[in-house]
């Protein structure tokens, strides 16, 4: 067996003394994609910052360890973290337009990121942005390029962010609700390239998500959550098609659909 | 009788180097009594800046808005406050629509502060209006930055929801939330429309969660309506190539 | 090496440093009949007056060889003849002409003292008359603005004026400084230095460390504190009295000081001494009269109350002064003994004078609300807004005595803030006008200042001591009564 | 943007109005002219028909109004007037010294920029550790101690006691501008630092701090592109008003360090009660200010680009 | 790292206790500084002046015979009330000038920013100096001439975090919760911008003090024999090499009110935060 991208190993995490997550254990290999669902406040988002030392103040890892690539990610120096931080994984905020800086362009701060990991000149981070922003649904990706964050639609945000870390082409992503405010066209194009990206260069990733279509789609394996504790994990296939737990049942039950008869 | 009428409505921003964005190209359309209207579109079609026009966070190009007949393109001060009894929006990014130093709780109790509610009684009204979002009592004494997303827009909803407003306007106000988080929000809506109060102009990418709750959908794309008409009928028999591509694309 | 070079290139310098060469103190060049500049024009060597005052503050001639007065308003001066200005023009009766007619045409005081109504100029005899007596004529020519000037060389836009002195001018900058060079022809011995910059410093702190660190030889207004800095063999300090008085005026229009007593009682309980001694550190003398002990008739001409708080509370007491409340602060007829104390900060002694007084006065059971401020001049014409009033002024600028009184003590003063009046001191005034022997303006003046002094309408706290300060080796610099020669060709520095 | 510079500039004539007029009233309010000033000063006494004509000789006899009227005609044909205290042409001695100020003010504002920036910013970025309370020791130091404390001990140490620098400054020269400088630009850090220590950890607790730390953007990039971009505009307000103080606190600088500028010239004015010489130099900090607002403004709506250059939003 | 993170999240309200406590402890020697005092702080005494610190005089005496401790124990209620006046004053005129102007933005705001813009450039000495001739001297009247002069700094300050914030999501929020305007500048906007003001408002007392000092040479400031530690500092000044402590003693007491009252001003900004105060 290959090497783990990431693993945790009975991961506990607290805010201020209150344990939002209990006991998280999973693993996940190169080129796989973890479907993450749950209620909100399960503490998804938080296991994802987690894998980044991104909890904040309040946060921290009570308990177990964090492993990326056999590194234990809880031991490692701030500098050991910015380095791996982007080239090695990435993510995706839930609320993207707030993690990117209000004051800057988008392109400046995507070049900014190619100019911290890759080795390529401006013109072509443009380029290959310009060239993602086109894949993605963007009709002027040259505005996009030169807009500040608040002149853009919330979808546009997000895809943006998403851009920023599918340029690094890291071998983690970790993407909290990528597809929330898109589109179903839109919505469609981003899977199609974080596949894209998978098979391209063996990404694996972390997906939160609610949508159980998504889930569906895309992912090959399953994480159910609720509060904070993992209660179901297993291939996306087996764990929609037949539930154990019956939470599980009751989530899938709650998708809405789309009726397509006339009543 | 109309609830909301927009006429005409165009916007362009002008941004830094003198582009110009045409983000509502003469938009029209109008709301009911009783009724609710869907819209979706592809992201950047224009979608929040129609709910920011309604909710006069921005000013139009040109157009006229009416509320019940009365114009509020130009509103101000105190006929906007008028206004804003009657109409409340949930925001697209919850977050940063409660203050940072604040607790959720005050967000929420704070039109019933301003509507001269005794501090007991808000404290309640407030508690059991995030209990009905599905959020505990005791998320009203938790900070923006304390909660997760979706707990945060449950939140959010209770706020617009404690101005009881006859016309709410909810910008991607459940694409946070889980199903059955999702389910419980969309189940109380349906309630409170039921009771012939509220009119929703609900705005989503979730074609699923539109047909629960609306009973028309428009369709936008670049600025412009495609395609309006009532649900069913635009979801089974889509006018526009536009909206059949959207409608294909649904994955579940 | 190179500092030596340049030593032997610009011969011998000497720099000095002063805190009053700036348009603040309305110096702002060495043109004596711009404001008072001619104070740097004689200080700093460059111009010279007809007449000078001797150590002992009496007249004696200078660019004058003699004077006499004809009549009441005619005086006949005869110049001296090996005299030039340093553009070369000899100094007769004609340049001196044309250099007063221009004085009193622009300068307004000068035209206020003098009088002059025409002058006649013939060879080196210049006869002036006057349009009042002037019996002190020759002690305003004395003054500073009497420098003479040549009017035909003319005065530059810098400021720079061609006169007589040692030094003269080559360059100036307004509040900076001014550069002097050797006048080799000077008529009064040779000057030893080659050249000579005046600095102007207005800080009294920034003076001192230059001096410490030897950036300057000699300094002018050094601040009282820094002066343990200096009082070692490294310095030499010459001081002299200077008839700059720290004085008290009692206000006759407030009811309070209508009252002898009171006035008497204030006049007992300051402590001359022990402001001297503390707080000036020495840097002056405590005073009875107006006019410190240089002049003839100052010193100990004229008697003041000794300081003597148990004869202070007597005095009080006796007068029905008593504290009855017990707040220490003594009433009568339900009035409190409380003194509002007028003073200004721009002289930094007064301040502590009028602290000084106010903590003996404490003492005798008389409070004192002390107002210091820099506009007092308009509180001061608010004569029920004050009782006492503090200044510094110079109580014979010109070396003659009527000055004092004829400003601030008689009923047409001018400057009589306190509205003093007194029959006695009105007689002796007229009396004083018409005579013209100084012995005589003299003994009238002791008796003046002996009469308001017993009227305790004045308490005469101290006079000022002007002091230089120079580093070891610098000779002939020595502080003159007057204040108003500094640098003479004696000056030199080994 | 042309129009809003242009607009700016025009409010400047009101300013310059209602400052002028408010300071010669001022002045008048504050009572003693020129000339009794002077003889005050000199202490000694002259007779009041010499006072009368000097006087006349100044303008100061005719009426308030007729005085501050005759002086706005002179200064719209290109004459501020002559001194009172020096009888010098106000605008020629004005320009003369202005140069040292600005000299002065120029390296201090730099030199202030060059400390307290990075040290403001260190103390935000390493808050509550050793280095953040060094940092704000030194700054309460700075604070606590007025210019002329500052001034002096630095004399003291760096000309007497070790003679560095020399006590008087010769004009030009670095070395002239050392102390003089280090003298404002320590006070002004030492304030200064402090507000950029706030402004930067206000910002550092933004999201997209966050945001950038997950991309592995080293943080001092994040620093230099997005935090300081975003807070600049505070930290320049800060700065566009203590170049006023600035300006107005050098005169006692001025004083003790020889240094010839106008910040000692206008505590003189004021004192001698010059009004020609005050009214130039109220009409310079006038310009001076509205300038440096100006291009406060301009760039602040640069840097934040969701301020537009219409003056906001209403409601 | 787990008590790492407690410390962290603790720390501001421990840190608000114990600089509250030390502001306190200033406050109550500011009040009764005047019982404390060995000696008589104004009574002049010729043959001890000028002595050098000793078991007697702790702070040695100054050039009336007078013990410095006393003096700065007798002054500091002055001193310290004066200057907290003023800033709170000036703190509170310009921040509610700032927030006004910032939120309305228009004619009113461009006429009031102009007249920032005056009263910045306008040499506060004339002003001093009118204010002394009007209102006569007296620290009161110096606390109101400077705060007339001063306020435009906070207007500025407060006008420019407004501006910012006024765009942002929650302002508009509580715009539909029905808000009136000052609700949103009081609820909202004012805790947004009071970490900078708390801050620069802390700063300001040791300056206040220092430029009350200069009034007095004008006759505004404290009278004599009042212990205002500013004046004794500047009063003091050419004493620097030969008698030291007459400056440094004033100094050390201006000094130590400004650290603790800054070092409050952080704290309590720590702790309005919520991000850092924790649940
Ligand atoms: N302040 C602004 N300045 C300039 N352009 C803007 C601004 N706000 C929005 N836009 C532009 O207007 C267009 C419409 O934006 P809008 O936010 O209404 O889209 P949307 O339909 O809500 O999209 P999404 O579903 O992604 O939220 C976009 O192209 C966007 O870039
Ligand atoms: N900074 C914080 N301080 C304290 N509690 C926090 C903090 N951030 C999150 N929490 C709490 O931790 C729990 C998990 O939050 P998290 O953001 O991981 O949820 P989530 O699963 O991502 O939910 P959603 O789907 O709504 O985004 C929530 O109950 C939330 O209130
Ligand atoms: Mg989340
Ligand atoms: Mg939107």
């Amino acid at each position: 067996m290959k090497e783990a991208v990431i693993a945790y190993d009975n991961v506990d995490i607290c805010y201020d003394g209150r344990t939002v997550v209990r006991q998280a254990t999973f693993s996940l290999q190169p080129g796989e994609i973890l479907g993450i669902v749950g209620e909100s406040g399960s503490g998804k988002s938080t296991l994802l910052q987690s894998a980044m030392n991104l909890l904040g103040p309040g946060g921290a890892v009570t308990q177990g360890h964090i492993w990326f690539q056999g590194q234990d990610i809880l031991a490692l120096s701030d500098e050991g973290m910015q380095r791996l931080c982007g080239a090695q994984m990435a993510m995706v905020f839930q609320d993207a337009a707030a993690s990117l800086c209000p004051v800057r362009t988008i392109g400046s701060q995507i070049c900014e990121a190619a100019a911290a990991h890759l080795d390529m000149g401006k013109e072509e981070v443009r380029r290959q942005t310009l060239e993602l922003f086109a894949r993605l649904g963007f009709s002027d990706g040259r505005r996009v390029w030169e807009s500040y964050p608040f002149e853009l639609s919330g979808g546009m945000n997000q895809r943006a962010a998403l851009v920023l870390v599918m340029l690094l082409k890291p071998a983690l992503l970790l993407a909290d609700e990528p597809t929330s405010a898109l589109d179903v066209c839109a919505q469609k194009q981003v899977l199609d390239e974080l596949l894209y990206l998978r098979d391209q260069y063996g990404t694996a990733i972390m997906l939160v998500t609610h949508d159980m279509g998504v889930v569906s789609r895309v992912a090959d394996y399953v994480l159910v959550v609720k509060d904070g504790q993992i209660i179901e994990y297993g291939p996306a296939k087996d764990v929609l098609a037949s539930p154990a737990q019956a939470y599980t049942k009751e989530l899938l039950a709650a998708v809405p659909k789309l009726r397509r008869d006339r009543r | 009788m109309t609830v909301l009428e927009l006429q005409e409505v165009t916007k362009v921003f002008s941004g830094r180097k003198g582009a110009q964005v045409r983000a509502l190209d003469r938009v029209s359309f109008c709301i009911e009594e009783g009724e609710s209207v869907g819209l979706i579109g592809s992201s950047g079609s224009g979608k929040s800046t129609v709910a920011n026009a309604v909710c006069r966070f921005i000013d139009v190009t040109s157009g006229r808005i009416l509320l019940r007949g009365c114009d509020i393109t130009e509103a101000r001060g105190k006929a906007l406050r008028q206004v804003y009894k009657e109409v409340q929006m949930v925001f697209q990014s919850p977050r940063s629509s409660f203050d940072p130093r604040r607790t959720l709780g005050d967000g929420v109790g704070e039109c019933l502060k301003n509507g001269g509610v005794g501090k007991a009684e808000r404290r309640e009204r407030v508690r059991a209006l995030l209990e009905r979002c599905g959020l505990p009592a005791a998320a009203a004494d938790w900070y923006p930055h304390e909660v997760s997303g979706g707990q945060c827009q449950r939140a959010a909803i209770a706020r617009a929801l404690a101005a009881q407003p006859r016309l709410l306007v909810c910008d991607e106000a459940t694409s946070a939330l889980d199903v059955m988080a999702q389910r419980q929000i969309l189940e109380l809506l349906l309630e409170l429309k039921a009771e012939g109060r509220l009119q929703l102009l609900f705005i989503t990418h979730n074609l699923a969660v539109a047909q629960q709750c609306c009973d028309r959908l428009i369709v936008m794309d670049k600025g412009r309506i495609v395609e309006e008409g009532r649900m069913d009928d635009v979801v089974c028999r889509p006018q526009s190539e536009y909206t059949r591509r959207l409608i294909e694309a649904v994955l579940y | 090496g190179t500092e030596e070079a340049n030593h032997s290139a610009a011969g011998k310098t000497f720099v000095m440093g002063d805190t009053t060469f700036n348009p603040e103190n309305n110096e702002p060049d060495i043109n004596p009949h711009n404001d008072n500049s001619g104070w740097a024009c004689i200080r700093y060597g460059v111009g010279e007056t007809l007449f000078r005052y001797s150590d002992t503050m009496e007249i004696e001639p200078w660019l004058a060889e003699s004077y006499e007065p004809v009549d009441d308003v005619t005086w006949r001066i005869v110049l001296r003849r090996n005299v030039t200005f340093t553009s070369g023009r000899p100094v007769d009766a004609q340049a001196v002409k044309e250099c007063l007619e221009h004085l009193v045409a622009v300068h307004k005081r000068a035209a206020g003292d003098l009088h002059i109504a025409s002058m006649e100029a013939d060879g080196q005899v210049l006869t002036i008359r006057t349009t009042v007596p002037v019996p002190a004529l020759p002690n305003y020519l004395s003054d500073p603005y009497g420098c003479i000037i040549d009017m035909q060389a003319g005065i530059t836009s810098d400021g720079m004026v061609t006169a007589t002195g040692p030094y003269k001018a080559v360059s100036l900058v307004s509040g900076d400084h001014v550069d002097l060079v050797k006048n080799d022809a000077y008529w009064n011995g040779e000057p030893k230095l080659d050249s000579i910059t005046i600095r102007t410093i207005s800080d009294g702190d920034t003076l001192t460390m230059a001096l410490q660190s030897g950036e300057i030889d000699a300094a002018y207004g050094m601040p009282y504190a820094s002066y343990p800095l200096f009082q070692n063999d490294e310095y030499t300090i010459s001081s002299a009295a200077t008839s700059r008085t720290f004085f008290v005026w009692m206000n006759f229009d407030s009811p309070l000081m209508q009252e002898e007593a009171v006035r008497k009682a204030i006049s007992m309980a300051i402590d001359k001494q022990g402001f001297v001694d503390a707080l000036l550190h020495g840097n002056g003398y405590p005073a009875a009269g107006p006019f410190p002990g240089t002049f003839a008739f100052g010193g100990d001409a004229a008697k003041a109350e000794p300081y003597d708080l148990e004869g202070a509370r007597r005095v009080l007491d006796d007068a029905g002064w008593k504290d009855e409340d017990g707040d220490s602060v003594r009433e009568k007829d339900g009035r409190r003994l409380a003194l509002r104390w007028l003073t200004y900060p721009s002289r930094q002694e007064l301040p502590l004078l009028a602290e000084s007084a106010q903590a003996t006065l404490k003492q005798i059971g008389v409070a004192v609300d002390i107002q210091c401020t820099a506009d007092h001049n308009r509180v001061k014409k608010d004569r029920s807004a004050w009782d006492v009033y503090a200044s510094a002024m110079v109580t014979a600028p010109s070396g003659d005595p009527q000055y004092f009184f004829t400003y601030c003590c008689l009923d047409g003063s001018d400057s009589n803030t306190g509205r003093y009046h007194s029959d006695a001191l009105e007689e002796l005034a007229r009396k004083m006008e018409g005579t013209f022997d100084p012995d005589e303006r003299g003994a009238l003046a002791a008796q003046m200042a002996q009469t308001i002094l017993d009227d305790h309408a004045y308490v005469f706290c101290s006079h000022l001591k002007m002091s230089m300060i120079a580093r070891k080796g610098v000779v002939g610099l020595a502080a003159h009564p007057c204040d108003f020669y500094e640098i003479t060709a004696d000056l030199d520095k080994t | 943007m042309t129009m809003y510079v242009i607009k700016r500039l025009l409010q400047l004539i009101p300013i310059l109005l209602g400052i002028t007029f408010l300071s010669f009233a001022m002045m008048h309010i504050a009572g003693s002219d020129a000339v009794v000033q002077k003889y005050d000063r000199a202490g000694i006494a002259v007779a009041a028909e010499v006072v009368a004509a000097e006087r006349a000789q100044l303008g100061l006899d005719r009426p308030f109004l007729t005085q501050y009227i005759v002086w706005l005609g002179n200064l719209l044909h290109g004459n501020m007037g002559v001194s009172f205290m020096t009888g010098r042409d106000v605008f020629a001695t004005f320009m003369d010294k202005l140069p040292a100020t600005l000299l002065l003010t120029a390296s201090s504002v730099l030199v202030t920029i060059a400390v307290s920036v990075p040290l403001g910013i260190a103390a935000a970025v390493r808050r509550n550790s050793p280095v953040d309370y060094v940092i704000r020791f030194f700054s309460f130091c700075g604070n606590s101690m007025p210019n002329f404390f500052l001034a002096l001990v630095l004399l003291y140490l760096f000309a007497v006691q070790i003679p560095l620098f020399s006590v008087l400054s010769s004009g030009e020269g670095l070395e002239h501008l050392a102390l003089p400088t280090a003298t404002l630009a320590i006070a002004m850090s030492a304030k200064y630092l402090r507000q950029v220590r706030a402004a930067v950890l206000e910002e550092m607790g933004k999201d997209y701090v966050l945001g950038a730390k997950s991309r592995g953007i080293p943080f001092s990039w994040t620093l230099r592109c997005s935090i300081l971009r975003a807070s600049f505009g505070t930290i320049l307000t800060l700065l566009a008003l203590s170049i006023g103080s600035l300006l107005g606190g050098t005169a006692i600088v001025e004083s003790i360090f020889m240094w010839d500028g106008v910040g000692k010239l206008a505590v003189d004015a004021i004192h001698g009660r010059d009004y020609p010489m005050i009214q130039a130099y109220v009409v310079w900090m006038a310009f001076i200010y509205v300038v440096v607002n100006l291009l406060t403004d301009i760039v602040y709506r640069i840097a934040d680009p969701q301020i537009g250059w219409k003056e906001g939003r209403r409601r | 790292m787990i008590s790492e993170a407690l410390v962290s999240r603790k720390a501001p309200k421990q840190r608000l206790v114990l600089f509250s406590l030390c502001a306190a402890a200033l406050l109550c020697v500011a009040a009764f500084g005047a019982h404390l005092c060995p000696y008589d702080p104004y009574a002049q005494q010729y043959d001890a002046v000028l002595q050098a610190p000793s078991w007697d005089h702790w702070l040695g005496t100054d050039r009336y015979g007078r013990d410095m401790l006393s003096r700065i124990l007798a002054g500091a209620q002055l001193s310290i009330f004066s200057a907290l006046a003023l800033v709170a004053m000036i703190a509170f005129i310009g921040t509610g000038i700032g927030l006004l102007c910032g939120y309305y933005s228009g004619k009113a705001d461009a006429l009031c920013m102009r007249l920032a813009d005056v009263c910045l450039a306008f040499p506060s000495l004339i002003f001093a100096m009118a204010i002394a001739a009007v209102l006569n001297g007296g620290i009161h009247n110096a606390v109101v001439a400077l705060g007339a002069v001063s306020w435009p700094k906070y207007a500025r300050l407060v006008r420019s975090r407004t501006l910012a914030l006024k765009e942002q999501k929650f302002i508009l929020a509580a715009q539909m919760a029905g808000s009136l305007p000052r609700q949103i500048l009081i609820r909202h906007i004012l805790p947004n911008c009071l970490g900078t003001i708390v801050v620069t408002a802390a700063l300001d007392i040791g300056t206040m003090m220092m430029e009350l000092a200069a009034l007095s040479f004008l006759g505004l400031g404290a009278k004599p024999p009042a212990a205002e530690w500013g004046s004794m500092m500047s009063t003091g000044r050419s004493m620097l090499q030969t008698y030291p402590w007459v400056v440094l003693s004033p100094g050390a007491a201006i000094f130590l009110s400004v650290a603790i009252l800054n070092l409050w001003g952080d704290a309590l900004r720590d702790y309005i935060d919520p991000k850092e105060r924790g649940r």
